[in-house]
């Protein structure tokens, strides 16, 4: 897996942002405490983050910073404040469905991870030169936004209003008549 | 005049449902009646045909022919044309005939009842679906009809039927409704075969059968034609109610009123043995050539597994239930033997159990309704309080079990003589069915007609004027055929030719 | 020098701790963050093909930046139901919603 | 070229052009929201759903304008109408699924009318621009060709149909339905989206049909991942159409949304997800198609199987209209998936054909069925079978009506399931998958065990219900029953006029 | 006249179709009038024909065309050849005096009417399988005078042994049908036709259609097929069982059906076509062995039983057993004139035993019988006359027809045969003495109420008993010496001889006498003289044969252990096996589908998750197998 790899900024970079994603991850997973699964949260959308940097998408970095790390992760603190739970997950009850759980998500896992690494593709080389050389990230992102994908980006805007049209029906309290 | 005749057999049933509907639920009596009319003039316009109908001609007459469905790149680049079309030909018009009897007298036969109104308008379209599936002319439109055929005894059992009747009447549907699926496989596959030949697709029954038999052997190979025939005959057994999927039709025969005991054992379980003739051996000869050992061992083994059954049934539907498959084990026979001789007995068979089944269940009914019971042992002595339909029924169980003079005879002689031909092996194993139908049937008759007559039927009323006219035209039919063959070898006569002829070349 | 692979296997194994979580976490809300997990990954998917794809280019970015606008979207509305069905049932734990069954 | 080299102008013309029926509703979506807050409570309640039928009206007709449209231009040898470099195209398979989803739409939030009557909590404008919206996304769905915009409609599909299950927001089954459907759902979309993300990887591309042509190129060297990606995808769409095993949302969320969201989410959101998977695999696959058709068998016989089964037990209405669905579902994926073994252009057509007229036929008798169940249930009090015991005696019409649906989708012969079924059957022996048409009519054979346990509920028995009081049934009711009623039949009798009009369709716009 | 043969079988179902239709309350004079009359008529045509045909012989068959199959053409129709003249004239008779007994033996009857409507029914289908011309037709005549018989022996429908003999009666006589069935079956495959003559000419070619078989086999297998049914119409052994439990039924049925015409028509038929049985000598010596162990069985159960229609019966099954043994030694002329004999003496038998049971209140039992010679003078001399004709006694009847059949087994070398049939001929004559000793000789031995009112039954009863008494003492003689065989040359008038004819041997003919007149002398001193105790006998050194031949030799109880009821065993173990495990796995298949739902059902949980890990096991499962199918890159 790792051989022929060379040992730069990069990659090293990569494996701890990595390490930190996965331990967030896990932490998310193993937490006892919805609160401070929301936090560890946090820091998965903030490893991601970095992991755009490295995929040099220096604005989906930011939007991901903003939306995610920012306004979901706020969003989801106010949730939990707004639904009282107990503190605590209730201990899990041994039945069958964890250990499914493992086997499906581990089984897709080494599917995906077969189909990535062992099943004989080549994948292209990478190079250092990026394919966006010289060009302005956020001025591609948006002249391609605007013309090409004009469509979908307006729709997002119905889907949007569909949300907040959505969450304001479903979660306001009731109208007094 | 004769133009539209078949249409009319085939919907004036149905209108009459309709008109059913607009009847208010507390007239009373007028269910009938309007049943009555609507069973009759299809009975009235199928003799006319008969009176009209050309039997030295194979081919088919008074046919309608209309396109109804047009299904564009149904297979490659060729539309598809489903017509509605209809017809009769010597095969069919016996079968129209035996439909229109069965069900007009089924009607005359049915005994005041809760919710008269409904069974009336369940019953009439279950016979515009038989009628359907004898005239169709085209595939599509005969599994349409038999379709149609299941709803409506879905109801009749379900509502009219025996203590029982929830679970039989999902037994009929289910049972019938997967023997469906075979059907239709092998009707398109039939037809999307023939396109191969032709150039067109057509589900029309005779344009097919024509392709089949001048394709040449490469274009449709000998394969494709043995499977689809397997599942075909899958159908047909389940339909035909042969062993071993024949257990729906005793239950069913045990669980129904006795009018569509009457129906089911005439038309209704006949229409899987038309299906052998029509498609079969109408259109893949070869094929029934090719399984002729294993048709013919079936057959056998119904005709002496039934019989053996039918000996210790203590019932008395469930006895003509196994009797009626018995002897359609014979047409199974007639039909491997794939000569003229069996071929005719095969139809003869078909035609004269569906008499016989219509008179016994008439009769069986009819004693049922005076002492409320057809149990074997709880009967006896009927002769002395019923004479006349303890004559009848005598007549009927004789007829059944091959007397000559009656239809029953003629058929199976006439199946055997095929047989005999062609396997005579199993078909002597066979002739045991001719000893223990008479051993089944007298000692039935011998319990329930015979012997002291026990205090409790007694006095019970015999056959009222009205219950004649089934009895006597029945019996008149069955001992028509019986000593004038002809009556029915000459319809049948000259399509059976055709197909003997082409199993020849 | 860091390759497609790399970066594929780092979203394989974020797609399945998000899949897992919403699969056994009884907090709701978790299981939405566990979604948003799943997500991610798919993002960091899009991007990778995008860098270091067979032909890559701007898509793949644009590409994220609806999914995460979608999310967000889904999140919000999801959140709401919560609250809705928190208000219903007083709980908000996925296991005791099944009112509904067989 | 200048500074603005590749960006392609969209003028709003063009846009009409194409896409008027969506913008139409948009527009109209739109407006309801606004005027929502400028009317009064009751009479907002009052017009909101007139409205919202109004503009699905204007849709239905703009998109009978584009059929015009699309046939002139095939006609003068153009190429196809299309957005921004084919994201988004006009072509009759789209116009022909947009009719569909209007139409259902439509008839939707007419039976929605009688529902605000009984469930005041409802918020009526929200509820009807929501349902309009949902359609400009079935109807995106329908038409794009790019998988972010088809991700998009997907999505406010979705997300809408979400909100709606939960519409009854005191109702706790509601809520819960439209958790498990969001839960479910989200995790489906994330699913697709991955598989999307291996799609795009190797192609380069979100384009369907620029993207077809490089991935027939590199199927052999990157099979695995393609296929992944296929899988992925038919994965996720899955659980939106319900196949099995993707399918045990259904039941849940059927039972716990309101009778007309549960007929939109059975039948638009259902016709938008089969818009979708054959958008995709026929324009992204269809070349690779006999590579991968296997897959859509085993789920297109394991639906049928499994869908049908499962029904027979049941005992709840609408969790038996939800197994049954599922099951339909099964059958709707034959065409698709018989596309993998004839291949040959005719065969499109004909699998094109078959899916559509099935989602019609199945439109008009899902709709009529749930329209007789919600007046039958209501008055029952409860949702079992219970409820339908001796309609006959309280309500011929309703009796005969649910009598008529029920037998379509058992597919009994001169109704429009019978001649859906049938011509979905067609496809199979077409191809010689004839034990996958056999599967198809023999599970038919065993659905009739619960589709006659309804009938028999119908007819056979005698009322539970102490008083043998007729059913009175609401005119919107009444109109919807008699819709699919008419439309059950006709379609059933005479199929040919609708075999006519599919037969004549562009449907890509050649 | 033979052209009008057909007027023959038509007068009696003319009236039956007349008594049919006026119904089972028509007066009892007009019923037997009209009975009576079409039969007299039938014998008055018959009469002409006979002479017509004595004048010109055999003539070809009258057919006509009946039903196409193929290109076969099956035909009905009617033919006369001195054979079937003769059998013709006997039937007529014969009939014509058993309707006229019936007036007085079913006098009162509730069912009168149906009774004549039957034997009615029953004459036209014997007539009709007479002149039958074919083999099919023959067929089923056969059918329909079982059918009569059945229904004549059942005729007290309400008496459980009735309805049991009656369908025993079928049943059993069916078994041998079935026989026939194949052989006919069988012809029509091998030669493509029924009729007699098409069917001779291909036995005499050999060549058949057949290849399964040699030709010789076949003709053989045919041979025995065919004669399987004359075993069960003619009760022979091992069929016979069904004969003597006809006896249910009224008198007059037993003498006209299973004495004089039904029985004989096994007997007509293989004399019919004998040319298929002439064919094959192995199919001759199983006829004669047949024959010949029937002769003996019945007769060695004839000597114990002490129902005086049963021993008649008997005496009917070992008579038959003659005559099949007869022609199994091609002594054809002896075997159809021993039927015609046998015929009147035989039916005479029969009506003077009705007379007897009917003037004693119905009583059948020879132990409550004895000493009514003085109550019924005229049946006494009747029945002696038949119980001479009988046993062989010269002049009557008996003497000339048996002597014949003697002299064939002798001649033809089947000793073992001459041997049964000289000890057969030896029981007959003590059997049927024995039951004129018990019934006419020494003191009644039933209530003396009934002996009181014993008489004899007036013109009706008495005229056919007198009329058989004559024929019964003439008719040998035309086949005697005396008359120069004017029997066979009329047989074989306008044809070829068939079988073996043999001159008059007056030795065989004293031994015959003989050997007779030692049964009657046996049965003179044991019943008439008791100078032997039969009870010493039964009870003695004799016991273990005495019970065998009472219980007649226990064949019935055989058939019911070994037959019937491993039949119904079989039924019942296939009904078993019917409803539980074939129509067990459909509803297996139905209730294991249920189930499957209910687990379906269930499994839906209501939990979210657990629907989310169903959907991702299938997705790994299914993604799975397609990574196991694509298999990587090569």
């Amino acid at each position: 897996m790792f051989s022929g790899l060379v040992i730069t900024g990069q990659t090293v970079a990569f494996f701890l942002i990595a390490l930190f994603l996965i331990a967030c991850g896990v932490m998310l997973l193993s937490m006892k405490k919805v609160i401070y699964m929301a936090i560890s949260i946090g820091g998965v959308f903030i490893g991601a983050a970095a992991v755009y940097i490295l995929l040099e998408a220096d604005f989906l970095a930011f939007a991901q910073v903003l939306v995610y790390a920012g306004a979901i992760t706020i969003m989801l603190l106010f949730a939990i404040m707004l639904t009282k739970h107990d503190e605590l997950e209730r201990p899990a009850v041994i039945t069958a469905h964890p250990v499914w759980s493992v086997l499906g998500t581990a089984g897709l896992g080494l599917i995906v991870l077969w189909v990535v690494k062992f099943s004989g593709i080549k994948w292209p080389q990478a190079t250092a030169d990026s394919p966006f050389q010289g060009q302005d990230n956020v001025k591609m992102i948006g002249e391609s936004l605007f013309s090409q994908y004009v469509i979908p980006f307006e729709l997002v805007s119905v889907v949007l209003i569909v949300a907040l049209v959505g969450a304001i029906t479903l979660a306001n309290k009731e109208e007094k008549n | 005049m004769m133009g539209n005749l078949l249409t009319l057999i085939v919907f004036l049933p149905l209108l009459g449902a309709l008109i059913l509907g607009f009847v208010p639920r507390s007239a009373n009596g007028q269910p009938k009646a309007i049943a009555l009319i609507a069973t009759f003039l299809p009975l009235l316009f199928a003799f006319i045909l008969y009176g009209n109908f050309d039997s030295a001609q194979s081919g088919m007459q008074f046919s309608e022919s209309k396109e109804w469905i047009h299904i564009a790149h149904a297979f490659q680049d060729k539309e598809l044309v489903i017509g509605y079309s209809l017809g009769v030909d010597g095969l069919a018009m016996p079968f129209l005939l035996l439909t229109a009897l069965v069900t007009f007298l089924g009607v005359l036969a049915t005994k005041s009842m809760q919710r008269a109104k409904e069974f009336f308008i369940w019953y009439l379209i279950l016979v515009t679906g038989l009628y359907g599936c004898f005239l169709a002319q085209d595939l599509f439109l005969f599994f349409l009809f038999l379709e149609m055929t299941l709803v409506p005894m879905y109801f009749l059992i379900g509502i009219w039927g025996g203590d029982r009747k929830g679970q039989v009447a999902t037994k009929f549907l289910i049972y019938r409704g997967l023997a469906s699926v075979g059907i239709l496989v092998s009707f398109v596959a039939l037809a999307f075969k023939a396109a191969v030949v032709t150039g067109t697709i057509t589900m029309d029954m005779t344009s097919i059968a024509q392709a089949f038999a001048k394709a040449p052997a490469d274009a449709i190979t000998a394969g494709f034609k043995h499977g689809i025939f397997l599942v075909l005959f899958l159908a047909i057994l389940i339909e035909e109610a042969f062993f071993p999927f024949h257990t729906w039709l005793p239950d069913t025969h045990e669980q129904s009123p006795s009018t569509i005991s009457m129906v089911v054992g005439g038309v209704l379980m006949k229409i899987g043995a038309y299906v052998l003739f029509r498609i079969g051996v109408g259109i893949l000869p070869d094929a029934v050539k090719y399984y002729a050992t294993v048709i013919a061992v079936i057959g056998v083994i119904n005709i002496v597994y039934a019989a053996l059954v039918a000996m210790v049934q203590k019932d008395w539907r469930r006895l003509l239930a196994f009797s009626a498959i018995s002897h359609m084990g014979v047409v199974l026979l007639g039909v491997a033997a794939m000569n003229q001789e069996g071929l005719q007995g095969g139809i003869f068979m078909t035609i004269s159990s569906g008499l016989l089944s219509g008179l016994l269940f008439f009769l069986i009914g009819a004693v049922r309704e005076r002492t409320g019971t057809t149990i074997i042992n709880a009967l006896g002595g009927l002769s002395k309080p019923m004479p006349v339909l303890a004559g009848f029924l005598l007549a009927a169980a004789l007829g059944s079990l091959g007397l000559p003079g009656m239809s029953g005879f003629i058929s199976e002689i006439l199946a055997f003589m095929g047989g005999f031909a062609a396997f005579p092996g199993l078909s002597a194993v066979g002739t045991l069915g001719i000893i223990f139908a008479a051993v089944y049937l007298l000692w039935a008759m011998q319990r329930t007609t015979y012997g002291p007559t026990t205090a409790q039927l007694e006095g019970l009323s015999d056959a009222r004027a009205i219950e004649y006219v089934p009895m006597v035209v029945f019996v008149a039919l069955i001992i028509l055929i019986g000593v004038y063959p002809s009556i029915l070898g000459d319809l049948v006569n000259h399509t059976i030719s055709s197909y003997v002829t082409r199993i020849g070349g | 020098m860091l390759s497609v692979e790399q970066f594929l296997t780092l979203g394989a194994i974020l797609f399945c701790i998000g899949l897992f979580g919403a699969l056994t976490k009884r907090n709701i809300i978790i299981v939405l963050v566990s979604v948003e997990l799943m997500l991610t990954a798919v993002n960091i998917n899009l991007l990778t093909f995008a860098r270091f794809g067979l032909t890559p280019s701007i898509n793949g970015q644009i590409f994220t930046l609806f999914v995460m606008t979608i999310a967000a979207a889904e999140v919000a509305v999801g959140l709401a139901i919560l609250i809705a069905l928190y208000r219903n049932r007083n709980t908000s734990d996925v296991r005791d919603q099944d009112l509904m069954k067989w | 070229m200048n500074a603005m080299n590749g960006l392609t102008q969209l003028h709003f013309s063009d846009l009409w052009h194409v896409m008027a029926p969506e913008m139409i509703l948009v527009i109209g979506g739109f407006l309801i929201l606004v005027l929502d807050l400028f009317m009064s409570k009751e009479s907002s309640r009052r017009l909101s759903p007139q409205l919202g039928i109004l503009f699905l009206i204007a849709a239905f007709v703009l998109t009978i304008r584009n059929f015009g449209i699309v046939a002139d231009n095939a006609a003068a040898g153009g190429d196809m109408i299309n957005l921004s470099n084919m994201l988004y195209v006009l072509d009759d398979f789209g116009n022909v699924f947009k009719l569909l989803f209007t139409a259902g739409t439509a008839v939707v939030l007419l039976m929605s009318i009688d529902f605000f009557k009984h469930n005041l909590e409802v918020k009526v404008a929200e509820y009807t621009y929501l349902m309009l919206f949902a359609t400009v996304g079935a109807m995106v769905m329908a038409s794009a060709l790019d998988l972010i915009t088809l991700f998009v409609g997907l999505e406010l599909l979705s997300i809408s149909s979400y909100v709606l299950v939960a519409m009854r927001r005191n109702h706790a089954k509601s809520t819960e339905g439209a958790m498990k459907y969001l839960v479910i759902g989200s995790v489906a979309s994330a699913m697709a989206l991955y598989g999307m993300s291996f799609l795009y990887g190797v192609t380069g591309q979100t384009n369907l049909a620029m993207g077809a042509s490089t991935m027939l190129q590199l199927w052999d060297q990157f099979k695995p991942v393609l296929v992944l990606g296929f899988l992925l995808m038919l994965v996720g769409f899955g659980v939106k159409v319900a196949l099995v095993p993707f399918h045990q949302w259904a039941p849940d969320t059927y039972e716990g949304a309101g009778n007309p969201v549960t007929s939109f989410l059975a039948v638009v959101s259902k016709a938008a997800g089969f818009a979708l998977i054959l958008r995709v695999f026929l324009w992204g696959f269809s070349r690779v198609f006999g590579d991968i058709y296997i897959y859509l068998v085993i789920l297109a016989a394991l639906t049928m199987v499994i869908g049908n089964v499962a029904a027979l037990t049941q005992k709840n209405i609408k969790r038996l209209l939800a197994y049954s669905s599922v099951a339909q579902a099964g059958y709707l994926l034959i065409p698709l998936a018989t596309l993998g073994k004839g291949s040959s252009i005719d065969n499109i057509w004909l699998s094109l054909g078959q899916t559509v007229f099935y989602l019609v036929a199945y439109l008009f008798m899902t709709m009529g069925a749930f329209a007789v169940l919600t007046v039958v249930t209501r008055q029952a009090g409860n949702e079992t079978l219970e409820a339908f015991r001796g309609l006959w005696r309280r309500s011929p019409f309703l009796a005969v009506s649910m009598a008529v649906f029920t037998l379509s989708m058992a597919g009994m012969p001169l109704t429009a399931g019978f001649v859906g079924k049938f011509y979905i059957f067609l496809g199979t022996i077409n191809t010689e998958m004839y034990w996958l048409g056999g599967l198809l009519f023999a599970t038919s054979a065993i659905a009739f065990y619960y589709y006659f346990g309804v009938l028999k509920a119908i007819f056979l028995k005698d009322s539970s219900v102490e008083t043998h009081e007729k059913i009175q049934v609401p005119a919107s009711i009444g109109v919807t029953i008699a819709i699919g009623l008419i439309g059950t039949i006709v379609l059933g009798v005479y199929p040919d006029a609708m075999m006519k009009l599919l037969n004549g369709l562009h449907w890509f716009g050649q | 006249m033979v052209q009008n043969a057909w007027l023959i079988p038509l007068f009696p179902l003319v009236a039956y179709l007349l008594l049919f239709v006026l119904g089972r309350r028509a007066q009892e004079g007009i019923v037997t009038g009209i009975s009576v009359l079409a039969a007299l008529a039938g014998f008055i045509v018959s009469l002409l024909i006979l002479s017509d045909v004595n004048a010109n012989g055999a003539q070809a068959p009258y057919v006509f065309h009946w039903l196409t199959v193929g290109q076969h053409s099956l035909s009905m129709g009617y033919e006369v050849t001195p054979l079937n003249a003769m059998m013709l004239t006997v039937v007529t008779f014969i009939s014509t005096l058993v309707l006229l007994f019936s007036k007085g033996y079913m006098h009162g009857d509730e069912r009168y009417s149906v009774f004549y409507q039957y034997l009615n029914l029953f004459i036209f289908s014997m007539l009709g399988l007479v002149i039958s011309p074919n083999l099919l037709q023959v067929y089923m005549f056969w059918e329909l005078v079982g059918l009569c018989s059945f229904l004549l022996v059942g005729f007290w429908y309400f008496k459980p042994e009735a309805a049991a003999a009656a369908k025993k009666a079928f049943i059993v006589t069916r078994i041998g049908d079935v026989g026939l069935f194949i052989g006919i079956v069988l012809i029509y495959v091998a030669t493509g036709t029924f009729e007699y003559s098409g069917v001779f000419e291909a036995f005499q070619a050999k060549k058949f259609a057949i290849d399964w078989i040699t030709p010789d086999h076949l003709i053989t297998l045919i041979g025995i097929l065919v004669f399987i049914g004359a075993i069960g119409k003619s009760a022979q052994f091992p069929l016979h069982t069904w004969l003597p439990d006809a006896m249910e039924g009224p008198t007059p049925v037993s003498a006209l059906i299973h004495a004089a015409t039904m029985v004989a028509a096994g007997v007509y038929l293989v004399a019919r076509a004998f040319p298929i049985f002439e064919a094959s000598p192995d199919t001759l010596t199983v006829i004669g062995i047949i024959g010949g162990i029937t002769a003996i069985f019945a007769a060695l159960i004839g000597l114990t039983q002490n129902d005086i229609k049963r021993v008649v019966a008997y005496s009917t099954v070992s008579q038959l057993g003659y005559m099949v043994m007869a022609l199994g030694v091609s002594a054809y002329t002896a075997s159809t004139f021993h039927l015609m004999t046998h015929a009147f003496f035989k039916a005479l038998l029969f009506l003077a035993s009705g007379s007897v049971i009917h003037a004693i209140h119905h009583n059948q039992d020879l132990r409550k019988m004895g000493g009514l010679w003085k109550k019924l003078p005229l049946t006494g001399w009747t029945f002696l006359v038949g119980a001479l004709a009988l046993s062989g006694i010269p002049p009557f009847a008996g003497f000339w027809s048996k002597d014949e059949i003697l002299l064939g087994a002798y001649n033809s070398g089947h000793y073992v045969l001459f041997t049964l049939a000289l000890i057969a001929a030896f029981c007959t004559a003590f059997y049927i003495f024995r039951v004129f000793f018990m019934t006419f000789t020494g003191e009644f031995r039933g209530e003396k109420d009934v002996y009181d009112h014993a008489h004899e039954s007036g013109p009706v009863m008495a005229i056919p008993l007198v009329l058989l008494s004559i024929m019964a003492i003439v008719v040998g003689f035309l086949n005697s010496p005396l008359m120069n065989n004017a029997f066979e040359h009329f047989l074989f008038k306008g044809g070829e001889e068939i079988g073996n004819v043999y001159e008059a041997n007056w030795g065989m003919a004293g031994l015959a006498t003989l050997v007779a007149l030692l049964g009657i002398g046996l049965a003179y001193l044991m019943y008439k003289k008791q100078s032997i105790k039969p009870e010493n006998l039964a009870n003695g050194a004799l016991r273990p044969l005495y019970q065998l031949s009472l219980n007649k030799f226990y064949v019935d109880e055989l058939y019911h252990y070994v037959i019937v009821k491993p039949v119904v065993w079989i039924g019942h173990i296939l009904n078993f096996i019917d409803k539980w495990i074939v129509d067990g796995i459909v509803h297996l298949f139905g209730e294991g589908t249920l189930i499957g739902s209910l687990g379906l059902k269930y499994s839906q949980n209501g939990q979210v998750q657990t629907y989310g890990l169903v959907t991702l096991v299938g997705a790994v499962l299914l993604i799975g197998f397609a990574m196991y199918a694509v298999g990587g890159v090569k």
